[in-house]
């Protein structure tokens, strides 16, 4: 059946993902799924190449006038997919869109300044910023925050835009059944090279082992997130080919930093040498992601490789303990949610404190409950992620361990003057082997002071068939499919 | 009938009326004529005995990990397997039979007492007070039981008395339901009325004659329902409104195994036979008991 | 019997307000945000303050739960997902088929399947047949639906490759799922319809048309099948409500675009109205199938047919 | 009675129900003969075995548990017990029809009563469906009921018309034997009388003969032309009705007659036979009434009576009027 | 018997209603009757007319809808609680079914114990085990049977049971309602003999629900007759057996099937069913069966009247027509 289904001329491509889409409309979600399908109908002022460089998309060129200006020249002649053309006021518009409905993006967005649109005319806008921020033009390759919308399908769309979605990508909305599959068609207006198949069909299949059975059977072409289980059938099968891309989210253990005994360094620190992370990630992820060994993922600008793997040193932990005083250990509680690999490290990490005479406790909360409880601060030590979403290493830090973001994203309630500082200098300066040197320095105190232990580095791990060409895995974890083509299309 | 002692007995001492065992070893002499209902009750001790004595017969701790050892097929060694973390599954289900009996029985025991009561207040009184209690059942009755569990359990959150109690409550109605059909009909017995005659008050009606009579459709439903508690419990761990890691129980261990069910069949297939076997037993025995305490089938 | 009907839908709306106050509470109860789901844990926690004021989730629990009744009876509007933004309704339209597609083939199955078991099982009671049938009966019901619906997937799909493990596109894909929801209902139809029809053929009036010397297929047929199916209707009324609600595993197993999962997800997701949409359909739907299943009876018991009126 | 008066002759009947508490030995080495156009009446207690040995003879008895161990039943000079079912099925209805003890029951409460009658038949008679809903009209007005009811259920008749429909179905395809079993015990008293009185005359136009199955020696009294006493299995005695009634001769059938109130005389007590009925499955040697007799001998301990002839046709099965 | 003339119960104008979905049900509908002290008071009539009803409301098992019960002159419908504990213990019950009768999970002793029970009758449990043993043996039950559980035993010993319960709290009343009515003629006839023992040995005073009429003659010393809820005819045993005076009564004594081929009687056979207790029209509740009414029946309800000494008849034509 295989061969049959590479015989005939395929003119679809059908993806596999783990979720449904929640809302087509960038400014109403911030969820992968989502963004993987809106990654194929919008595009944003500016993209990245492949050295996470920021380079023009809708916008032709862009200049910065001055710390907190920006001027962006728009490509002429670009249609949305309703036929309108691609005007200043357009962008204008999502942005201030952005900045009153998109609560979900104001992490993204947070730093425009609302009054500070200029329209220089149909083609040219400039937009400024609050306070200087070098992150801000990498903070526009986001797809919630930076996907530019079309006034007019907006605004005759009202409540329902996020059913309805308007782009100027090289893919169309076309139907959607809901928690069952999205399909979109070709974009035959599109300014770009178009996509070689008139038909991308995104299907939500949770259960993983039925993705790989489907992908394996030739129902889909590309399955998203096959599990370490099936690696091995992946790469084993002639029929498939295994892609693999270590990404920008981090899986870490996590302190309440301002409750006793977490409060007290040496203990955060204890765990850390107690937990052997690296048999952690092996038995868990079983050769899928990396050993987390720093808050900046390795495909972020400025990842600090120099720190090295964490040691290993249950002796270490035990006189560190010691010395904070818990000798004999104590009796804790590790909150993680429903996700089977969170729940399998916190199995391993209870297992591996008994050394130590921590005695763990593991309560799963449901997402829901969990970020309530984190944000109420009635957590002693939790397992939880973070993802940086552009590339820019500030995304990575600022929220999680800046002390003014305490019970926002700073779950730990990690706060450290030093650290605060260099943050915030880092996020002023332009790129240079000034920042660089700030970037490194922040994370190897983080490191020191561990309000987090690293656990492991996400990774993109795609199975897609083997006629299958042009798919590269992106460490956002959203995927750009308009690239991809049949080998017997070429 | 077991009056010789009795017989023995009266000779010496004149007017002590010693009170036979009830029928309990009635019923039993009646289930043995039934090999399913035997093999049912012989299963559901052993299960008993098994939870009572797991750190007996388990030859290693339910948590005790050893990631080298992961995924180690069936051995000597390691009857069942291990599993991903290098745990012996066969420790795993002798102690998960603790948690799915706790489960079974405590949440089947909340839906006794609580719908019980109901169905027994319900059914005695009638009028107002019956017609109120069972609209109430019946708006219950109206969301399908594995819903109204998942709802009950995510506002309790995960954990395994928040599960017992989702379980628990969302099976009341049905007992509510039965007491107070057996109730019904047991008040129409004569009996009743000759109690009421003799000037019996209601209480003593109540627990004296109608409750004892209400028994046995009670106990062969909550046999039953015990199999029905395990089964939704599992249902709710496997879509992760269960039990806390690493407690061993069955359902979570099948929904934490299906990851490997192309690799490692066996991570699936203890539990799932520990689960399907003691739900069989259980079932095998609530058939047994409907025909052993069936008043038709008396003489 | 219009009157009986009309009667029994008015009966409807109490219960349904008792649903919608159950479920309401329920949610009310439940820890987690609802607004915190709908912006993602990197939202700050300003735009979650202001959207659950926009939400109204910082009103009083009455004020609330009188804002949906009030909308759902007199507007007929179940409000929009917190999540999706789309309407209630549309959002519980798209699955609601899906699942009673599901469900109506798994009572069809079992119906086929369970109904002849039993007949033929209380016929040759005490046959091997019957005891076969009556061990597979029960491994049906003991069987976690979710570990069938694995062996299944593991062998039509796996092992044979003949049948798709997910989705639910065609008939072929609807076979696994509609099994392994029905697995239980088919074993508890068939135990039914025995036990039914054991009570049944002993019966006076079976032993009159014997004594008729009919055949005794048509015995059992004209006779004994109508009487001994009037429990069985009732049974498989729940059943059918049942498979209505208890679709939730089978179709986070066969990732089946129902009405459960959305539930399930809904819950997770704290999108009250869609959680509360969700049951109030369902709970329709039970009644509605409880109405059916009562005249149905009517249809095959005269007796019943007279108390209507 | 010469053999070819014969209409039934049963010898040697044992029927056995086989429960997990042991046998019961329901009816045991029976023998019994009717002749045409004949009313036997047969008297028993509870659990005698008079609706067994009905059953036997319409080879019904529920089976398992019920096995017809042994004998012949020979009717219209052939033995039913040789028959195929299909003959079997030929001759049920047709030939020898039954009414059963409680009309509330006997009627499938989901078919109207006319599809009831004419399915009787239309298995028998060479008709169509309309004719043969002709023809239950016809018998439902026979037994008394308007034949505007024909569509009814079963439900919307009282005991008696339920009973009176019964009968129609079992007079319908006008059969040589009816076996009645206690067709009208359920009934209350002025209801009985009226379907007793509806059973002799329909009994005499159709000229059929019947076994009437009661434990109420009035009813006998009324209707039958021989008598049949049952005790545990067994016949112990049989005889003609006025010779029975006028004679009585063994001792349960004394005490029988005994144990009634009399309606015509003063009783200040009633006689009553001691001790009860005995346990089927564990039955006392010898004759079986022995432990109940006032004459019991040793030898009613050790050897079991055989029928014997007392005055011409009065047939007793007791030592005591033996040789 | 014993002091005839005194009157232990009086009933005048009771009442009991039922509501049913389809009206109101008349169950008992204003009877008017007494009770001699020691005598047995019979009362019959078909299954559903309200024998039971009266003599449940009789002792307030039921509460009247109106009228009033006079026991010993006092109205017991009007008692509070701890008269009626009071009047409890001297009027009882005993019961038809000898299954439902008795609480399966209770040993013969507990059913007996419970009276002397739950009245607190004995302080300590030798006494009361002493009268335990007492009671079964009057009744005649083997004491062996103390621990036994009602299912071990036969319908009669099991009635013997109920009748020991009803004793022992030494009644001077006992309504009887149908107490042998499912048991076999021997049984009854040993049931009917300890009732009469009783009755002399304690001086009792018996309402005797039944509708076998041979039964009711002969444990009776006046009998009443019930029809749809109202007395139709109330005399002494034998006057009414001699001389019936309502038609129901004359056809209901006809249509007893006796025991015995020399008597010949003639036949009343009764059109028609019992008609349905709910709502029932104004007028003479038998017109539509009777052979003799006229318009006057219709309209106009007969009252129960005193026709002779002793003899009550509720018909506007007693007496005077000659039948
Ligand atoms: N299906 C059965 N299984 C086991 N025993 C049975 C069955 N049917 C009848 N018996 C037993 O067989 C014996 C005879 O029963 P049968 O019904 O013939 O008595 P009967 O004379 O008709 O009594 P009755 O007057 O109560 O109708 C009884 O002891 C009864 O318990
Ligand atoms: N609790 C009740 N509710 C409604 N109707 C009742 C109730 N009890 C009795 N009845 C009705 O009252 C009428 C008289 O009933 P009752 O039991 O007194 O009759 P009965 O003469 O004792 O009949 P039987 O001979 O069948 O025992 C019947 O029509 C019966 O259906
Ligand atoms: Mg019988
Ligand atoms: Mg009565």
């Amino acid at each position: 059946s295989n061969e049959a289904a590479t015989a005939e001329v395929k003119d679809s491509l059908v993806v596999a993902t783990t979720y449904d889409a929640k809302s087509l409309d960038p400014h109403a979600t911030n969820d992968v799924a989502s963004s993987n399908v809106m990654q194929q109908i919008y595009e944003n002022l500016v993209t990245l190449d492949e050295n996470n460089q920021v380079i023009p998309q809708l916008a032709e060129k862009f200049e910065k006038l001055d710390d907190k200006t920006y001027k962006f020249y728009l490509r002429k002649g670009v249609k949305f997919h309703n036929g309108e053309e691609l005007k200043a006021s357009d962008v204008k518009f999502t942005f201030e869109r952005a900045l009153a409905k998109g609560g979900s993006i104001k992490h993204i967005v947070g730093d425009i300044d609302p009054n500070g649109f200029e329209i220089v005319d149909d083609y040219t806008i400039i937009i400024r910023t609050k306070v200087p921020s070098t992150a801000f033009l990498p903070s526009l390759i986001h797809v919630g925050g930076g996907s530019i919308l079309n006034e007019k399908a907006v605004k005759e769309a009202g409540d329902d835009y996020g059913m309805n979605p308007v782009g100027t990508g090289p893919f169309k909305f076309v139907s959607w059944a809901k928690g069952d599959k999205i399909v979109l068609k070709r974009n035959e207006d599109y300014y770009g090279e178009k996509p070689k198949f008139s038909e991308l069909v995104i299907r939500a299949i949770p259960e993983a082992t039925n993705r790989t059975i489907e992908l394996e059977s030739g129902g889909v072409d590309i399955a998203y997130s096959i599990t370490p289980n099936d690696v091995s059938r992946v790469e084993e099968n002639p029929d498939l080919k295994l892609l693999r891309k270590i990404d920008n989210s981090t899986t870490y253990l996590g302190f309440n930093c301002e409750k006793a005994p977490f409060d007290d360094e040496r203990v955060r620190q204890a765990i850390s040498y107690a937990l052997d992370t690296e048999s952690i990630v092996k038995s868990v992820f079983r050769g899928v992601g990396g050993v987390a060994i720093g808050p900046v993922a390795p495909n972020v600008n400025y990842y600090n490789a120099n720190l090295g793997k964490p040691d290993y040193d249950v002796e270490k932990a035990k006189k560190l303990l010691a010395e904070a005083g818990y000798k004999d250990g104590f009796k804790t509680v590790l909150w993680t949610n429903d996700k089977k690999e969170r729940i399998d490290m916190a199995t391993i990490i209870q297992n591996q404190l008994k050394q130590i005479g921590i005695e763990v406790e593991i309560q799963v909360l449901e997402w829901s409950a969990y970020l309530e409880g984190l944000k109420q601060k009635q957590q002693d030590m939790f397992i939880v992620g973070w993802t940086c979403q552009t590339p820019d290493p500030d995304m990575a830090l600022y929220g999680p361990f800046h002390s003014s973001m305490k019970g926002n994203n700073n779950f730990t309630f990690f706060g450290d003057e030093k650290v605060d500082e260099l943050i915030e200098k880092g996020r002023l300066l332009e790129d240079s082997k000034e920042r660089q040197e700030v970037y490194y320095e922040i994370q190897k105190l983080i490191r020191e002071k561990s309000p987090w232990v690293f656990l492991n580095n996400g990774e993109q791990v795609v199975g897609v068939r083997k006629n299958v060409k042009g798919f590269t895995p992106s460490p956002f974890g959203y995927h750009k499919l308009y690239n991809v083509y049949f080998e017997d299309q070429q | 009938m077991s009056t010789k002692t009795l017989e023995a007995k009266s000779q010496k001492q004149e007017n002590v009326i010693k009170k036979r065992k009830s029928n309990f070893w009635e019923v039993i002499r009646r289930l043995r004529k039934s090999h399913m209902a035997m093999i049912g009750l012989f299963i559901v001790c052993l299960l008993i005995l098994t939870a009572i004595f797991a750190d007996v017969i388990a030859p290693y701790g339910y948590d005790d990990q050893e990631l080298s050892n992961a995924f180690k097929s069936p051995s000597f060694k390691h009857l069942f397997g291990t599993d991903e973390f290098g745990r012996d599954i066969f420790s795993r289900i002798i102690y998960g039979s603790r948690i799915s009996l706790e489960v079974g029985f405590i949440a089947v025991s909340i839906s006794v007492v609580i719908g019980g009561f109901l169905g027994a207040i319900a059914g005695y009184y009638g009028g107002m007070v019956d017609n109120f209690i069972m609209r109430c059942m019946d708006v219950l009755l109206s969301i399908p039981q594995i819903l109204l569990a998942i709802s009950i359990a995510a506002s309790l959150g995960p954990g395994l008395i928040n599960l017992m109690i989702a379980v628990g409550i969302s099976s009341i109605p049905q007992y509510a339901r039965l007491v107070r059909a057996s109730v019904l009909s047991i008040r129409e017995q004569e009996f009743i009325e000759a109690a009421r005659s003799v000037g019996s008050s209601d209480i003593r009606i109540i627990f004296k004659h109608i409750l004892p009579n209400c028994l046995a459709p009670i106990i062969v439903q909550a046999t039953l329902g015990v199999a029905f508690a395990i089964l939704t419990a599992a249902g709710l761990s496997f879509i992760g409104l269960g039990i806390q890691p690493p407690t061993p129980e069955w359902g979570a261990m099948l929904s934490g195994g299906r990851g490997y069910i192309r690799d490692y069949a066996y991570m699936t297939l203890f539990p799932g036979l520990a689960i399907m076997i003691t739900i069989l037993a259980l079932n095998f025995l609530g058939d047994g008991l409907r025909d052993a305490l069936d008043p038709k089938l008396k003489n | 019997m219009l009157k009986y009907v009309s009667r029994r839908v008015l009966l409807l709306i109490p219960v349904l307000i008792g649903v919608a106050f159950i479920v309401f509470t329920l949610l009310y109860l439940t820890p987690g945000d609802p607004a915190r789901m709908v912006l993602g844990e990197q939202a700050p926690q300003e735009a979650v303050d202001e959207l659950r004021e926009e939400m109204g989730l910082n009103d009083p629990f009455f004020v609330q739960f009188g804002r949906y009744v009030y909308k759902a009876t007199i507007k007929h509007d179940l409000g929009r997902s917190y999540i999706t933004k789309r309407p209630v309704t549309q959002e519980l339209l798209n699955v609601f088929p899906t699942t009673l597609k599901l469900a109506s083939l798994s009572m069809v199955i079992a119906v086929i399947i369970g109904i002849p078991f039993g007949i033929i099982s209380a016929i040759k009671q005490y046959s091997v047949f019957d005891s076969v049938v009556m061990v597979f009966a029960l491994i049906g019901i003991s069987m976690p639906v979710f570990w069938l619906g694995l062996l299944l997937i593991l062998f039509f799909a796996v092992k044979l490759g003949w049948l798709p493990s997910s989705g639910f596109y065609s008939f072929k894909h609807m076979i696994l799922p509609a099994l392994t929801l029905g697995a239980q209902s088919i074993a508890i139809i068939t135990r039914m319809t025995r036990s039914s029809m054991l009570e049944v053929i002993r019966q006076d009036y079976i032993r009159t048309v014997r004594a008729k010397g009919q055949k005794e297929r048509l015995v059992i047929l004209r006779h004994a099948l109508g009487n001994a199916l009037i429990p069985v209707i009732t049974i498989a009324g729940i059943q059918f409500g049942i498979l209505l609600g208890g679709a939730v595993l089978t179709e986070v197993i066969f990732s089946v675009p129902g009405v459960g999962r959305l539930m399930v997800e809904a819950i997770k997701m704290r999108d009250y109205p869609i959680v509360q949409g969700g049951v109030l359909y369902i709970a329709i739907a039970f009644s509605v199938v409880n109405l059916l299943v009562d005249l149905l009876y009517a249809y095959v018991d005269p007796r019943i047919r007279a108390q209507y009126r | 009675m010469s053999n070819t008066d014969k209409l039934l002759d049963i010898k040697n009947l044992t029927i056995h129900y086989k429960t997990d508490n042991g046998i019961v030995h329901a009816v045991e080495n029976l023998n019994l003969q009717l002749g045409k156009g004949e009313t036997l009446g047969f008297v028993g207690e509870t659990g005698a075995g008079k609706t067994t040995t009905a059953l036997g003879i319409m080879q019904l008895v529920p089976n398992p548990p019920g096995e017809i161990v042994s004998g012949e039943i020979f009717f219209e000079g052939e033995d039913l017990l040789k028959k195929s079912q299909e003959e079997m099925r030929n001759i049920l209805g047709d030939k020898i029809a039954m009414i059963f003890q409680d009309p509330m029951t006997s009627l499938n409460p989901v078919i109207t009563v006319g599809k009831q009658i004419a399915e009787m038949i239309e298995l028998h008679q060479n008709v169509t469906k309309n004719e043969a809903m002709k023809k239950a009209e016809i018998m439902l007005e026979k037994v008394g009921i308007r034949k505007e009811r024909i569509n009814d259920y079963p439900h919307q008749f009282s005991g008696g018309m339920k009973q009176r429909v019964v009968i129609a179905i079992a007079l319908a395809c006008n059969p040589s034997l009816i076996i009645a079993d206690e067709p009208t015990t359920a009934l209350d008293v002025t209801i009985q009388a009226q379907v007793l009185e509806l059973m002799k005359a329909l009994k005499k136009e159709y000229d059929t003969s019947m076994i009437m199955i009661t434990h109420d020696l009035g009813v006998v009294a009324e209707i039958c032309d021989k008598v049949a006493i049952m005790y545990a299995g067994n016949i112990v005695e049989y005889a003609d009705k006025n010779s029975l009634y006028l004679n009585p001769k063994h001792p349960y059938t004394l005490g029988l007659f005994d144990s009634i109130p009399d309606l015509e005389e003063e009783q200040e007590e009633l006689k009553v036979i001691k001790g009860l009925t005995p346990d089927p499955m564990n039955l006392p040697s010898g004759c079986t009434f022995h432990p109940r007799c006032p004459n019991a001998s040793e030898k009613c301990f050790v050897h079991k009576p055989k029928m014997h002839e007392v005055t011409p046709g009065h047939f007793v099965a007791c030592f005591l009027y033996e040789g | 018997m014993v002091n005839v003339g005194e009157k232990l119960i009086e009933v005048k104008g009771l009442k009991k209603y039922f509501k049913t979905k389809e009206g109101m049900l008349h169950a008992v509908d204003d009877v008017d009757f007494f009770i001699n002290k020691g005598e047995t008071l019979g009362l019959v009539g078909e299954s559903g007319c309200g024998k039971s009803t009266t003599g449940r409301v009789l002792i307030r098992l039921l509460e009247a809808t109106s009228g009033e019960v006079i026991f010993k002159g006092e109205n017991i419908l009007k008692f509070n609680n701890k008269k009626m504990r009071n009047f409890r213990k001297n009027a009882q019950i005993v019961f038809q079914d000898p299954y439902s009768c008795l609480n399966p999970r209770l040993t013969i002793s507990e059913i007996i114990a419970e009276p002397l029970y739950v009245n607190k009758v004995y302080s300590n449990s030798v006494d009361m085990n002493k009268r335990i043993k007492e009671l079964m043996e009057i009744v005649g039950l083997a004491e062996r049977l103390v621990n036994a559980y009602p299912h071990e035993l036969d319908g009669g010993r099991r009635q013997r049971v109920g009748i020991a319960r009803a004793l022992a709290l030494n009644p001077e009343f006992i309504v009887q309602d149908e107490p042998v009515s499912a048991l076999d003629v021997c049984i009854q006839a040993q049931i009917l003999n300890l009732m009469k023992n009783l009755q002399r040995e304690f001086g009792l005073t018996y309402l005797f629900i039944a509708h076998n009429l041979s039964v009711v003659k002969h444990v009776s010393d006046r009998i009443a007759v019930m029809y749809l809820g109202k007395i139709v005819e109330l005399s002494d045993y034998k006057t009414m057996f001699v001389d019936p005076l309502h038609p129901y009564t004359q056809a209901l004594l006809s249509a007893i099937p006796i025991p015995r081929v020399d008597v010949k009687r003639k036949r009343i056979i009764l059109e028609g069913d019992v008609p349905s207790p709910i709502n029932p029209p104004n007028g003479c509740r038998f017109y539509g069966r009777c052979r003799y009414r006229k318009d006057i029946c219709k309209q106009q309800t007969p009252e129960l009247r005193e026709i002779e000494m002793g003899r009550y008849v509720a018909c506007h034509f007693a007496k005077k027509l000659s039948y």
